[in-house]
């Protein structure tokens, strides 16, 4: 059936829809948002000024570095809690507990990312939850505001790109035989030595298919980082919001977006070949 | 004897649940020699194996190896290695890294001490000059090689295999068994096999324990199980045989021997358990024991051919009883040598067979699956 | 290895930050949120006004109903567009020609969503490029307006959910045997026949997990709706952001939760049971 | 012969690129006949087998089924059923609708008769009352008998079968052989098997054609395959055999034998293909039909046994030529009837053969990999 459909062309024809979806809703838009960041916003005409507003100016600056440092951080913690976890749910359980955690793990993402974001407000405000909690028990003796700070941003983030760091390491895991990890062992392997040279390198694929992705996301979160850091969260999208919403300057929030993008799969590429994985391999 | 014991297991016992995977089994592995434990699937013979090596817990029982219980030991620290079914050779390595895998978790030893320990076992596996190679680049049998070198450069007391053949396809497997003999035999380390391939077990133990419902049905070396088997379930799983269904002891001739009757036809029969006259019993006959001869002879039992099964070195007649009270065919295995006589379909032929070639045991109901 | 973990327990002590994870972040915002769903913003007395309010509204009710049917909508036609794209991707492509396909599912999640939305408003806008693309092939004589409509919220929102229900649908199809299309084939089926009959029953599991996910996040979706439906998008999450951020009125915001979750949950069982699918074998 | 073919293969082509997968294959099946393909893995045997079900292309090449052309005949309707290596049985539906599954695509067949067809095809491979069991719920025998009977009751004027037997184990392995003979004899459909296992080949087949590397090597009945090999690839592919290298042709004695010296020693042979005195030849001797005697003897060769492999029904003894220039062990197969001598290693036997055991063909270099 496969041969037949892929000589009479009709896999193509089965593909258009798909493949316009991509073109029009990714290329295009793109190339032109990246256009547009080299036109002045009053005059029409071509310009590196959107550039060089961010380069000449020290809070632009800041704000992304500051972004880039927090979406970093919050992909190596995200990574930290995710593959333990996902090595137990794919090499530990039996079937059942198995489908729990999973299920525990895909729970959280049919509930909108508002509804979450609200609900954590509830908890985390100087009147909530985690406060009146913290002084019950005694540890402090007035209320704490936990919304707002740089901690809850990172928990937010965290929280939200779970999903996609797990499924990845799950997914590479589940490919792993588990007499390669019983042969390390036999041969006088440990714990860690067998985490080391048998387990993660098998993982490695998996792994940076999730932090690729649960990396961009961070960096490019505007909903769980503006609700929960606060207008004033000092988060690059922020600042292109600014620029189209509020300013009216679609010039500028372009060259932000292009800069943030730029940047975003410069590391990616860094990473792929420090570690000298292959993306299409990866996949 | 006071031979040496490398590995013994004392009233091993492992429960899941309510299942009895292995249940109160014991025995003793001599120094240098060629154990196999054979036993169909889910017999229990991969769970003992797992116990020796660590992987499991057993319920009850004890394991030493070298004369030291290793209950207690984990299993990176027993002076044994296992030989993986589906071999479990590390794809992210090259040949070079696999085989020093265990060398490097010993500590202690320079890297050129490695390297020079990995060659020579490499050379004794016929693989000189691979180091380099990836996994992915050997064939199927110099993978199995690896997977030998790689617990054979740790020098353990014992090395487990756990059917490491049955990934081969025929040709391949028929070769590497006959190396592994030779290659146990060369290294003398002691081997223990766990098969489900019964010809596999013959060819190279130079003991054989047969497992089945995780208990021990016989311990002996291969042809004393072949031509002496202990029970029923050896009778009928180790080698080829006839299995006739409801024969009955006429008299007891001698504490080995008895003669049965089935269908109305006699034979002499070797006393597999104890029996007493009028049991119910069921008959085995080895196919390549039994005697045949063209037409209707003076002696032996007559019969007509109903199939030629050809297999090269011989073929198996399928012969029909003629004179037999109840329907009974019989398997022979018929050697083509060049006096052998021309046999066709429906020619009337005469079998015969001695003492050593029929076993008896008490009946024993087949299961209800029947052609299973 | 895995045993000795089991044993020693130290696998729930590994597993620990995940599950505080999802009871902290997961179970208390929500129980609280239920909780503040019975109660009166003035008063701070137990109520059931603010459901009451709901269902006495035919606004409300109907942004609602209209929201659901939308997101069930989309989920569908992102099933029809996900289920032959998916099925060229795991049946019929070589290595190389799957990994890009691949690639290029998961590269528009590299983007932030915010510039996603951005690019799109300037591609659709009264002055954009679609605008003037179909000016210039004369299908039409002046600007038209792309943002803003229905249309471009689900178009927007398909593209969103995409990966959702590829990924499941692709995890399924990888384990159907290709020799059970072909015994299929050989036995007399055509294309559809074997369709019916072997391939949709075998990815039945993974359709349902992609749906699932795919409409629990079309009906909680805020940024894509918002930026291209505008305000007036008359979604229901808007109605919650509304209530939280607008009027301050946290339990009637709660309680609009608790009606879309409920509501949506309630859908998915249902589902379940008619397509006598088990979650958790889905899983 | 006028005898009716089912199958006609004429000059049938794949490549994939540079690969020549098979090349220039024809072969006739007859009606009603077990016709067997034979090859390693790789050989190019299951892309015939493809080609003919509709799965490939041929590059070039024609195939008949019933006389008719099949070249351009899509998959789902040709004469023809397949029944798949791993069986590819639908897991989704019980036994009963995967056995109607090709009824219910033809149409215009009442639910009813249908299951009369299913019923009466299950009661045939020993499946009845199974009807509404899952697929999982089967044993692997019976998951075998309903591939089987899901294409039979499509009644196929040919039955096409990629090695079903070989994801059984090795016991059901030997049953099933026999019963699928029986079959197939009983239902006179012509089956067309894929196999790289010989013994299955040579046991089951009424016609096997042997393949490698896309070409056909012979086509011949088993026991002519087996005493006549064609080719160099055939004599030492098809049944155990010994292979001597670098031997030389001293005289051609009629148009079949000729005298052949290898390491000083002589030996008769059968001429495989044209020989020409001084040709560089392999000699191929079967271990079954070299007769054992111990002691030094008059006529025949003189060695020592090396080891004696024990495989229950015989041994595989490997005996050191000791009067030979070269290094040459030679295995033999032998028998334990109650008449043969008992032999121990390091016994001095003479070995003797008549023609019929050695065949003779130019030199091929061994594949360099050597134990592979």
């Amino acid at each position: 059936m496969s041969a037949k459909l892929k000589k009479s062309g009709r896999l193509w024809l089965v593909l258009i829809p798909y493949l316009l979806w991509i073109g029009v809703l990714f290329v295009i838009p793109h190339i032109k948002l990246f256009g547009l960041s080299f036109v002045d916003h009053r005059s029409g005409e071509l310009t590196l000024g959107n550039y060089a507003k961010f380069f000449g100016s020290d809070l632009y600056r800041r704000v992304f570095w500051r972004t880039a440092l927090y979406a970093i951080f919050t992909t190596i913690l995200t990574l930290l809690i995710a593959f333990p976890t996902a090595f137990i749910i794919t090499k530990i359980l039996g079937k059942k507990m198995k489908a729990i955690l999973l299920l525990s793990i895909v729970l959280p993402y049919w509930i909108s990312e508002l509804i979450r974001a609200f609900a954590w407000m509830v908890l985390m405000r100087e009147t909530g939850v985690i406060s009146y909690l913290l002084q019950a028990v005694g540890i402090t003796s007035h209320n704490i505001e936990f919304l707002y700070r740089n901690g809850t941003i990172v928990i937010g983030l965290v929280y939200t790109s779970m999903l996609f760091m797990i499924i990845p390491i799950i997914n590479s895991l589940d490919s792993l035989d588990d007499s390669l990890i019983e042969a390390a062992y036999d041969l006088g392997g440990n714990f860690w030595s067998t985490m080391r040279e048998v387990i993660i390198p098998h993982a490695g694929p998996g792994i940076m298919v999730g932090s690729t992705m649960v990396f961009m996301l961070n960096l490019g979160n505007y909903v769980t980082v503006t609700l929960l850091g606060g207008k004033n969260s000092l988060w690059f999208t922020e600042n292109i919001y600014n620029q189209f919403i509020v300013r009216f300057n679609q010039n500028q929030g372009a060259a932000f977006g292009v800069i943030l993008l730029t940047f975003s799969v410069l590391l990616v590429w860094i990473t792929l070949k420090i570690t000298k994985q292959d993306m299409a391999e990866a996949m | 004897m006071t031979q040496e014991i490398d590995v013994s297991v004392v009233n091993l016992t492992k429960r899941w649940g309510n299942l009895t995977a292995v249940n109160n089994v014991s025995f003793d592995v001599p120094k240098g020699s060629f154990f196999s434990v054979l036993g169909p699937s889910a017999s229990g013979k991969t769970t003992v194996l797992r116990m020796i090596a660590g992987f499991e817990t057993p319920t009850a029982g004890d394991m030493f190896i070298g004369g030291q219980r290793i209950n207690d030991v984990p299993a990176n620290k027993r002076p044994c290695n296992l030989v993986f079914q589906r071999l479990a050779l590390f794809p992210m390595m090259n040949v070079l890294d696999n085989v020093t895998f265990g060398l490097r978790r010993r500590g202690g030893i320079s890297k050129a001490e490695m390297e020079r320990m990995a060659n020579d076992v490499l050379a004794r596996v016929d693989l000189k000059g691979l180091n380099k190679r990836k996994i992915s680049q050997l064939s199927g049998g110099q993978q199995q090689r690896v997977a030998l070198a790689r617990s054979l450069v740790l020098d353990p007391t014992v090395l487990l295999l756990d059917e490491p053949l049955s990934a081969l396809d025929l040709k391949l497997r028929q070769d590497m068994k006959l190396e592994l003999k030779r290659l146990q035999a060369r290294m003398g380390t002691t081997f223990m096999y766990i098969t489900h391939d019964q010809t596999i077990a013959l060819a190279m133990s130079d003991t054989v324990a047969v497992i089945n419902f995780g208990k021990l049905e016989q311990v002996a070396s291969p042809d004393i199980l072949y031509r002496e088997p202990a029970t029923h379930f050896v009778a009928s799983f180790v080698g080829e045989n006839n299995r006739l269904n409801h024969g009955r002891v006429v008299k007891l001739i001698d504490d080995q021997t008895c003669q049965v009757e089935i269908g109305g036809l006699l034979s002499v029969a070797r006393i597999g358990e104890e029996l007493a006259p009028g049991d119910d019993i069921d008959l085995f006959i080895r196919p390549e024991m039994i005697h045949l001869q063209l037409g209707k002879q003076a002696s032996g039992i007559v019969g007509q051919i109903k199939e030629i099964n050809f297999d090269g070195a011989h073929s198996l007649v399928v012969v029909q009883l003629t004179e037999s009270a109840i329907p009974l065919s019989i398997n022979v295995k018929f050697q083509h040598t060049e006096q052998a006589p021309a046999i066709a379909v429906n020619d009337t032929v005469t079998l015969s067979w001695g003492r050593a070639a029929a076993n008896a045991f008490r009946h024993i109901e087949p299961p209800t699956e029947g052609k299973e």
